[in-house]
C-alpha cells in the first residue's frame, strides 16, 4: 500500500509536511503511464499531446490514446465528460496503451471519479488534483468536492491536492485558457522531461496562434514546473536508451497520409467521418505542395466514385472512410471489382453497429470488409497493427491495386487513429511516386481485359491511348469489355477476377509465430491489438504458461500456412474488439454462438475449432485482461 | 492540358488524323425501333465530327438506364458505370484527367431520381463537362415505372392508376442551385435544334445541362405526341447569344426572344412544365468552375521525395 | 435416334409425306420441356406463359422459365436475341426447369441456333420452324436460313416446318402480333390441351385489350390448332392425376406479393430493380383495395429508410429489391439492428457482381446479406426454395422480424421471380392480419428496450403510447435509449441484440435430409436450386450411388443439427449458383480457394470439410450437370 | 386521424391534461455554450406549449450532426437516425401514421450535402411536416469540415486555405422543386421571429422549410456575427400572409414588403446568399400533398382474407 501524501499550497495551508531539502523519492521505472484529464474545453488533450511528444521525442517508447468525453460539449464536471490524453512511456519501446495509469493529473474529482469508474488507474496511482474545488462559491460543489474525496479515499491512492487554480491565476485570467500548460509544467517536472524540448512542442502546437500566446503558454508551463519543484516529494524517472535509429513520432492517421503521399497517390476523395477525417485534415495542410488533392465529395458514394473516375482515367485514387461510409461504398467498390479499375479504401474503424461509437475503437467491419459488396467480388483486405505500417500499408496497398487491378481495403480503427507511437522514419523511395500512366497507342487485336488465362492478370487501359477506345461496364462483360450474357463469358470473367488474388495469396509469406513455435495455446490477432496481445503473452509466458500468438496482415487472401501453424498448438484463439457470445452465456451454443470476425475466417479457412475472446468496449483491450482470458482458456484446456 | 498522368501526350507528333462519323461508331445501337436514343446518338456523332474530337481523348460516362448504353454505341472511351452515379465518376475522371472532353449521359430515373444529390452538387461544381438528360419520363430499361418526370396521372407500372405527383421540372431545380452556368432545353425529333444545342454546350466551359425531351415509343408514346405533330406546341427561345436555327422559323413560328444572361427570366420561363420550350435559358461562363480553383502544381518524384522527408522532419524524434 | 419428320403447307409443297389417317403417333411421357422462342416484341413469353398456365391449370405439375435476351431490343433474327419461354410440364409435380427441352417451337432459325448453342435443346428433340425465310425477299437472309438448315441437320432434331407467317396472314395483316397465337395453338394440339382453358387464359392476358383482341387471338390460336391437326403426325401425351387438393399458379414475386399481403403488411416501400420489380407491379395494381401502399421512393436508401420509419412508427414494413439496391441499404439495415425496429428485406438475387446480369439468376448474395452491415449487426436470413415457400416466407419473415425486433431478409432470386410454378391453395389465417399496434400508456419505469437478460427479447413501443417517450438512435446506448459510451452498455446492448439470434435458433429444427440418412456424399443446397438438387439425387440413387441432399431455410442462423447430418456421410458438398474456384485449376490450393458461399458458412459453423460445386452460368442449374457433379465427386473418394 | 395502428386512440377518453415547457424538455442539451441549437431549442418547445401538442403524438426526427441531438432534448417521440436520412424516416412515420406530428431537424451537412437528394424529393412529396435545416454553415460535429453552405473562401479543416465555391443557397434550391409549398427563413438571434416563423411553419399544411441560420462560436463565429451586432444588415419580409412582429420593426428598420404568393418573386429575394432576408419567402396551401393522393381504404383482417382469397381464385388452378 502507498503512503498518501497531501502536498498543498504553502501560502494557503503553510508549509508542506516534511522538509523538501532533503531532495524528492525517485521512482525508478522502465515504463509508466500517465494520464491528464479536465472538462472538455479545458485543454487536457493539447497537453497530452505535447507530453507524448516530448516524451517520444527523448527517446523513450511511447503510445498515447486519447481520452474522449461521450458528448459533444458535455456538463463541466461530470463523470461522463472527461477528456484528455494518456501516455504510456517507457525505455524500450511501448506497443499499446497498457492496463492502467500510474499518475493522473485532473482538473476536478468528477471527471477523475469517471476515470476511476472505467477502472483506468491502478490501484497504486498517484494523483494530482486541483483543489479550487474546495472553496467554490457554490455550496453545492463544494459538496460534491467532500463527497469526492471521501470516494477517493476509499482507494489506496496517494493524493495531492495542488492548487492549480490559485497558481495559474497569478498569470492569466482565465485559467480554463491556461491550467493544461501549468499541468504540463507539473508533469514535466516529475518526469523530469526537457524543458526545451517541451517549449519547442508548445511553439509547434500553437504556431497560428502568434507570439504572445506561446510566451504565455510556456509562462504557465514554467510556473506548474517551479510549483513542483518546491513542493512535490516524489519524482519518477524512466530512462531512456540513447538510439541511432532515427524515428519520427505521428499518429496513424497522419501515417496513412505520408503513406498516401510517399505512395504517390493524388486524389483523396472523401467525406467527413470520424475518426477518419483527421487523415484528411492533415492531408489538406499539406497536400498542395505535392500536387495532391482532397476532394470533399457531397457523400460517402461520390467520394468513392469520384476515385474510381480518377484511377480509370489516371493514377490509383483513394477514399478514408470509416463504418457507415463503408457500408455506403459497398455498391462502387463491386464495380471497381468488375472494372477492374485499382482503387484503395482505408476504413478507419469505429465502435458499430450504426452510429454506434463514432470515437472509440472497434474491429467491428472485417467481414463486411470482405463480404459487403453483393455478387462475387474478390479483392484484397489489409490490416497494419501499428502505425509504422499504417504508413506503409498505403505503398503496399496500391501497388497491389494497381498489379491486380482490383480494390484493396486498409483496415485501421480509432485507436491507431489517434493513437500517437515513434517509429524509425521510413526511407522514401521515389519509385514509389512512380506514374503508371503512359498513353502509347494500343494495338486493335488486343482486348481491354486481356487476361492471363492462367492468372486473371491484365494490363491497364487509359482513355488517351489512340486505338484503344472501348467502354468499362459493370455488367457481364467478355475480355472486349462488350455485355455478354452467356454462360461462358459471365463463367470467365468471374474466375479472371477470382484468381488474381489467389495468385496474390501465393506470394505472401506465412505470419511470424510471437513466441514458441508449438504449445498450449495460440493467440491470433490483427490490427491495432498486435502490442495488447504480444505483451500479454510475455506476461503469461513469465508466468510459465505454454502461450504464444501470431498477427496477421493479410485478412483477405490470408497468408499461407495457418493450418500447419495452429496445428502446432493444442489450442487457438483470436482476440478481437468485436463482438462474440462467450460459449456459457445463456441460451449460446457451439451452434448458435456468434463468433468473433476473424475466428468466423479462420475456421471457415482452417477447419481448425478457432476459438474467440472478444470485447466491445470502445476502448483498446488491456493487455491485463487479454492475460486473464488466456488463463482462463487455458484452463479450460485442450479444444483442438 | 499538362497532367502528370499524360506527359506522353504533350510531346506527341502532329496529328493529321481526319474523322468521318464512321469513326465515332461504337456497337450497333439496341435501343428499341423509334426510340429518341437514336437520333440523339447521331447529332451526337455528327457533333464529334464536326468538332473533330480525338475518339480517345473523348470519354463517355452513364449510368445504368436504356439512355445509358450510350457509351456503347459510341467509338470512343466509356464507362458505364451504376445507377445515378454517372457523375461522381464523370468528375473524378476530369480531376485526374483535364485534357479529355467528358460527356455524360443520364436517365429522368438515373438524374432526377436515384442520382437527384449527384446532379444538385455537380451543378455547384461546375466541372467542365456536357451533361445529358435523356428525359423519356418514364423509366425505361426496367420496363415502365414512373419517374420524377412523369406527367401527374400517367399510368406506370408502378402507379397504374396514374402518376401521383405533378412532373419535377428539371429546368427551374437546375437553376435554382448557386453556380449553375448552362441550362438549355432540346428534344431529339429536331435534329437541327438538338445538334445546335450539344454544340452550343459543347463550347461552354463548365457544366453544361442539357435537358433532351425524348421520345419512348414503348412506355410514354403519347406524352410528346403533340409536341411532334404540332410545330405550334412548341416555343422556341431565341436570341443572338442563345440558339437561332433561322431555317426553323417557318415551322417553329412560336418564339420567345431570351437572351440567355438573364437568371430571373430563365427560372421564369423554365416554370410551366407542360410547355415545350426550347433554348438555352441560362449561360454564363464567369462562373467558377471547381477544377480551375484548385489546379495544383506538379512535382517530380524526386520532388516529392524531398517534400516529404521535410514533412518527417517536423515529426522527428 | 429419332426419324426426321418434315412436315410442310399443303398449297405450297403439296400433300405431306404419308397420309394422315391411319391417326398420329402418340409420345407417351410422364414429362416433357416444350420452348417457344421469338425475337423478341414476337410475343413467345406470352404464348409460353399461357402454355404454362393451362398445363397448371389442367393438373400436371409445372415450372416455367422465362426466357430473356441480352439486350434491351436485340436486332432480329440474331443468336443472342431469342426470347420466350420454356415450359417442362408433367404427370406429378416439377420441381425445377429440368435439363433439356423436348420440343420447341421457333420463329426463325438464328434464335433457334443461338438457344442451340446454349445447350438448351435434347438431342432427339422435336423442331417446328417457321419457315418464312426460305423465300424470304432479302437473299442473304434465304442464305441465313439455308446454312441454318445445314447446321440443324448436324444434329438428330425431328424438323416440322411450319409456315407460321403463311397462316397467319389469312387472319391477320401484320403476323408480328399474332404468330405466337398461332404458336400456342400448335401446342395445344400437339400436347392435347384443354382448349377451353386457353381461351380462358387469352381472355386473361388481354384483359385491358378488349373483346376485338381476343377474338383475333383466340382465332390466330385455333387456326394454328387446325393446321396442327391437318399436318403433323405426332402428338405428345403427359397424363395428368386427378387431384383434390385445391391449387394455385404464380410467379415467385406474384407469391411473395400476396404473402406480404396475407401477412398483414401494408408499406412496399421500394426502387425499381430488376428482377424484383415485377412483384411491386402486381401489389400496385391491388394493394389499394387491401389498404395497403407501394411506395416508390427516390432511391434505394430512402425506399428502406421509409420502411424503417414506418416500422417505427406502427406495422412492419418492407422493402423489396435486388443486389445493387442491397448494397445502398446495408447502412439503414444497420440501423435497424441498432434500433430493433422490425424490418422485412426482399432480396431478390440476381448475377453479380455491380450491375452483372440484371435479368438472370445468381445465389451470390448470401454472404452480403449476413454480413453485409458495417459492425456486429446480428440480424437473420432466410431463403424459399419454391414458389409455395416465396409466399409462406413473408408471413415467417414478418413474424420473426417484430417477435424478435430485428431484419429479416429473405432471399429469392431470378429464377423464383419469374418462374411458375402451381402449389397447393395456402389456408389463409385472419391472425397473420393483425395489426400489432395498441397504444396503451407506459409506466414511466419501464425502459424502451426493456430487455429480457436471458433471451434479449423486449416489446416494442410506439410513438402515441402516453408516457412512453423516448428517442430511438443509433449511437450506442442503454435500455433507457440513452446515448451510452460506457463499455458495460455497449457491450450490453450487442449481447441483447446477438442473443435473440441464438434464442430463435433454439426455436429451428433440423433440416430434412433427402434420401437416405447416411452415406457417402451429402448435397446440401439453399433457395431455388432446390428441385434441382434433388432431382438430381433422385437419378444418382437410380444409378445405385450413395448421395442425399439437404435443403436449408435459415442461413442465418443456421438450423441446428447440420454437424450430426454431415458426420453421417463421408463427403458434403453444397451445390449453388454463385463462384467457386475449382480445386485443379491453375494456381488454386486448399488454402486460397475461393468456395461457394453457403459452404464457406457451413465450414465456418460446422468445421467439416465441406465441399462445393458451383457454377454462374446466369441460368437454373440442370439436374443432369448437377448429377455429373455428383458423379466426379464420389470417385474423387471419401474427404470428410 | 383515422388509422389502423392507433385505433386505441379514437376510443380514448376526453385528455384534459395541460401541458408546460418543461413537459416538453428531455436531456439536458449538451451544445457548446452559446451555440444557437440552444434558442432554437427553447423556441421549439415554446412552440409546443403554446399549441399544446401531446408528447407522445408528437415525434422528432433527425440525421447526424450537432443539430441532430435535437430529438434527446425533447421530451417526445424521437428517432435520431443516419446521416442525411431523417427525411426518407419521417416520411415513412407520417405515411404510416398521419395522426402524428412530425418534426425534422438537420444540419447544413445532413441536409445540403449528403440529404440533398432525399431533400429535393421530399419538397416534391410536400409530406405534412415542419422540416428545419440549422444552417451552421459548417460540418459541426465532425469538428470543422467545409459544409455547402460555408462562404466562399471562409476556411475550414477540409479546405484550410478557404471554401473553394460559392455557398449553395437552399432556398432557391428549394424553390426550384415543383411542389415547392413553404419555404421560409429565420435567424436564432431573433427569439420572436424565430418563434413566429415555427408557428407559420407548423401551421402550414404540407413540407415546411425553415432555414435557420444558427451560430457556432466554435467553428463560424465570424459568419453571423455583423449580422447579430447589426440589425441593418437584416432585410425583413413582411406581409399580412407572412410574418410580421411590430415589436421588431423598430430594430429591423429594412423591410420589404412581399406577398408569399408569389413564387417568381420570391425566387428573386432568395438569389442574394449575402443577404440576410428573413420571413416566409413562398407559401401555397393548395399544392398536392403525396399522403392526400394515397389515403386507402381501411380493412379488417377478415375481408382482407376474403379479398386475397379472390385474387387467389384468380391464380387458381
Ligand atoms: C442501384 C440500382 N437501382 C436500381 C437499378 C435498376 N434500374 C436500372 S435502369 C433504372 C431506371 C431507368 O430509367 P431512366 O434512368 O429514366 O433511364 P431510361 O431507361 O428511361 O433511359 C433502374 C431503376 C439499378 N440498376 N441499380
Ligand atoms: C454516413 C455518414 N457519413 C458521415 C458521418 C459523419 N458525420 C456526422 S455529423 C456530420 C456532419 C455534421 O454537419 P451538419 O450536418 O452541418 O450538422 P452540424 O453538426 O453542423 O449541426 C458528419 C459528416 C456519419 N455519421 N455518417
Ligand atoms: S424502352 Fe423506350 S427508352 Fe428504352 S430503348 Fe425502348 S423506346 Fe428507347
Ligand atoms: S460545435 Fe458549433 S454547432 Fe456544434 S454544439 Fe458547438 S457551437 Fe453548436
Ligand atoms: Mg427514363
Ligand atoms: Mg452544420
Amino acid at each position: 500500500m502507498a503512503t498518501k501524501t497531501r502536498a498543498s499550497s504553502e501560502k494557503k495551508k503553510g508549509p508542506g509536511k516534511g522538509s523538501k531539502k532533503k531532495g524528492p523519492e525517485i521512482i525508478r521505472v522502465p515504463e509508466t503511464t500517465v494520464e491528464i484529464v479536465s472538462d472538455s474545453g479545458e485543454g487536457a488533450q493539447k497537453c497530452g499531446q505535447i507530453f507524448g511528444a516530448v516524451c517520444a521525442k527523448m527517446g523513450n517508447g511511447a503510445w498515447t490514446v486519447e481520452i474522449i468525453p461521450a458528448e459533444i460539449q458535455p456538463p463541466a464536471r461530470s463523470k461522463a465528460g472527461g477528456s484528455g490524453n494518456r501516455v504510456r512511456f517507457g525505455t524500450e519501446e511501448i506497443t499499446n496503451w497498457g492496463d492502467a495509469t500510474n499518475l493522473v493529473v485532473a482538473f476536478n474529482e468528477q471527471v477523475l471519479l469517471g476515470r476511476i469508474e472505467l477502472g483506468a488507474l491502478a490501484e497504486d496511482a498517484i494523483v494530482l488534483l486541483d483543489n479550487k474545488w474546495a472553496t467554490h462559491a457554490d455550496e453545492d460543489i463544494q459538496k460534491e468536492w467532500q463527497g469526492g474525496l471521501k470516494e477517493l479515499a476509499k482507494h489506496d491512492y496517494r493524493i495531492v491536492e495542488v492548487p492549480m487554480e490559485e497558481e495559474c491565476l497569478k498569470i492569466v485570467e482565465d485559467p480554463r485558457r491556461g491550467k493544461n500548460m501549468f499541468a504540463l509544467g507539473l508533469l514535466a517536472w516529475i518526469c523530469d522531461r526537457d524543458v526545451d524540448l517541451i517549449r519547442a512542442q508548445i511553439a509547434h502546437q500553437f504556431r497560428r496562434k502568434g507570439e504572445e500566446i506561446y510566451q504565455r503558454n510556456v509562462e504557465l508551463m514554467e510556473a506548474g514546473y517551479g510549483w513542483a519543484e518546491k513542493n512535490l516529494d516524489f519524482r519518477i524517472e524512466v530512462p531512456t536508451i540513447p538510439s541511432d535509429v532515427p524515428k519520427v513520432v505521428m499518429n496513424g492517421n497522419e501515417a496513412i497520409g505520408m503513406g498516401a503521399i510517399a505512395a504517390g497517390m493524388e486524389l483523396c476523395s472523401m467525406y467527413p467521418i470520424t475518426p477518419a477525417t483527421s487523415a484528411s485534415h492533415y492531408l489538406s495542410e499539406v497536400y498542395d505542395k505535392f500536387g495532391g488533392v482532397v476532394h470533399q465529395a457531397e457523400d460517402e458514394i461520390a467520394a468513392v466514385g469520384v476515385a474510381i473516375g480518377a484511377s480509370y482515367a489516371g493514377k490509383v485514387a483513394y477514399t478514408i472512410t470509416s463504418g457507415p461510409g463503408l457500408s455506403l461504398k459497398q455498391e462502387f467498390l463491386g464495380l471497381a471489382v468488375m472494372l477492374e479499375v485499382p482503387l484503395v479504401v482505408v476504413d478507419v474503424q469505429r465502435g458499430g453497429p450504426s452510429t454506434g461509437l463514432p470515437t472509440k475503437v472497434e474491429q467491428s467491419d472485417l467481414l463486411t470488409a470482405c463480404f459487403g459488396q453483393h455478387g462475387d467480388a474478390p479483392h484484397v483486405v489489409l490490416a497494419p497493427a501499428t502505425m509504422e505500417e499504417c504508413f506503409h500499408s498505403m505503398i503496399t496497398a496500391r501497388r497491389i491495386a494497381e498489379a491486380f487491378r482490383t480494390v484493396v481495403i486498409v483496415l485501421t480503427d480509432a485507436n491507431l487513429a489517434t493513437g500517437v507511437q515513434p517509429y524509425p522514419r521510413p526511407q522514401l523511395d521515389a519509385r514509389w511516386q512512380q506514374a503508371p500512366v503512359s498513353l502509347p497507342p494500343v494495338d486493335e487485336n488486343v482486348p481491354p481485359y486481356d487476361w492471363d488465362p492462367q492468372t486473371g492478370l491484365s494490363p491497364q487501359r487509359y482513355p488517351g491511348q489512340p486505338g484503344g477506345m472501348y467502354t468499362a461496364t459493370g455488367l457481364a462483360h467478355n475480355a472486349w469489355s462488350k455485355v455478354a450474357y452467356d454462360p461462358d463469358s459471365h463463367q470467365l470473367g468471374s474466375q479472371m477476377r477470382s484468381r488474381k488474388i489467389a495468385v496474390l495469396q501465393q506470394t505472401l509469406k506465412p505470419p511470424q509465430v510471437y513466441g514458441s513455435d508449438s504449445g498450449e495455446l495460440l493467440v491470433v490477432g490483427w490490427g491495432s491489438t498486435k502490442g495488447a496481445i504480444e505483451e500479454a503473452v510475455d506476461r503469461a509466458q513469465a508466468e510459465g504458461l505454454s502461450v504464444s500468438s501470431c498477427h496477421l496482415t493479410f485478412i483477405q487472401p490470408l497468408q499461407p500456412g495457418l493450418k500447419e501453424i495452429f496445428s502446432r498448438f493444442d489450442r487457438v484463439m483470436t482476440v478481437e474488439i468485436n463482438y462474440s457470445d462467450e460459449p456459457d452465456d445463456p441460451y449460446i451454443t457451439d451452434e448458435n454462438r456468434r463468433r468473433a470476425q476473424l475466428a468466423w475466417v479462420l475456421r471457415a479457412s482452417t477447419l481448425v475449432d478457432v476459438d474467440c475472446w472478444s470485447r466491445v468496449p470502445g476502448q483498446p483491450l488491456r493487455p491485463g485482461n487479454i492475460l486473464k482470458a488466456i488463463r482462463q482458456r487455458l484452463e479450460m484446456g485442450a479444444k483442438v | 492540358m499538362t497532367h502528370l498522368g499524360c506527359s506522353l501526350l504533350s510531346c506527341g507528333v502532329v496529328d493529321d488524323r481526319h474523322f468521318e462519323m464512321e469513326d465515332y461508331q461504337g456497337a450497333i445501337a439496341r435501343w428499341c425501333p423509334g426510340c429518341g436514343d437514336h437520333s440523339i446518338l447521331t447529332a451526337m456523332q455528327r457533333l464529334l465530327e464536326e468538332e473533330q474530337l480525338k475518339p480517345e481523348q473523348t470519354v463517355f460516362v452513364s449510368g445504368i438506364g436504356c439512355s445509358s448504353r450510350f457509351p456503347h454505341y459510341m467509338k470512343t472511351y466509356g464507362f458505364h458505370g451504376l445507377h445515378g452515379r454517372a457523375i461522381p465518376a464523370a468528375t473524378g475522371i476530369k480531376l485526374e484527367r483535364p485534357d479529355l472532353d467528358v460527356f455524360v449521359t443520364m436517365g429522368d430515373g438515373d438524374c432526377c431520381s436515384i442520382g437527384a444529390g449527384h446532379w444538385i452538387h455537380a451543378i455547384r461544381y461546375n466541372v467542365d463537362m456536357v451533361v445529358l438528360l435523356l428525359d423519356n419520363n418514364m423509366y425505361g430499361l426496367t420496363k415502365g415505372q414512373t419517374s420524377p418526370t412523369t406527367p401527374a396521372t400517367f399510368p406506370s407500372n408502378t402507379q397504374p392508376y396514374g402518376s401521383y405527383l405533378e412532373a419535377l421540372n428539371p429546368l427551374t431545380a437546375t437553376l435554382g442551385v448557386t453556380n449553375a452556368s448552362f441550362v438549355a432545353q432540346t428534344a431529339e425529333w429536331i435534329p437541327a435544334h438538338l445538334f445546335e444545342t450539344l454544340k452550343a454546350a459543347y463550347h461552354h466551359k463548365g457544366f453544361a445541362f442539357v435537358r433532351i425531351l425524348q421520345r419512348c415509343p414503348v412506355y410514354t408514346e403519347k406524352i410528346y405526341e403533340d409536341a411532334v405533330r404540332q410545330p405550334d406546341a412548341i416555343e422556341m427561345l431565341i436570341h443572338d447569344d442563345g440558339i437561332h436555327i433561322p431555317d426553323l422559323d417557318e415551322i417553329y413560328k412560336n418564339q420567345i426572344i431570351h437572351d440567355p444572361g438573364n437568371l430571373d427570366e430563365a427560372r421564369r420561363l423554365a416554370e410551366p412544365f407542360d410547355r415545350f420550350r426550347l433554348g438555352i435559358f441560362y449561360r454564363n461562363e464567369k462562373r467558377p468552375r471547381y477544377e480551375d480553383l484548385r489546379r495544383l502544381p506538379v512535382r517530380t518524384a524526386e520532388e516529392k521525395v524531398e517534400l516529404l522527408n521535410q514533412e518527417f522532419d517536423r515529426y522527428a524524434v
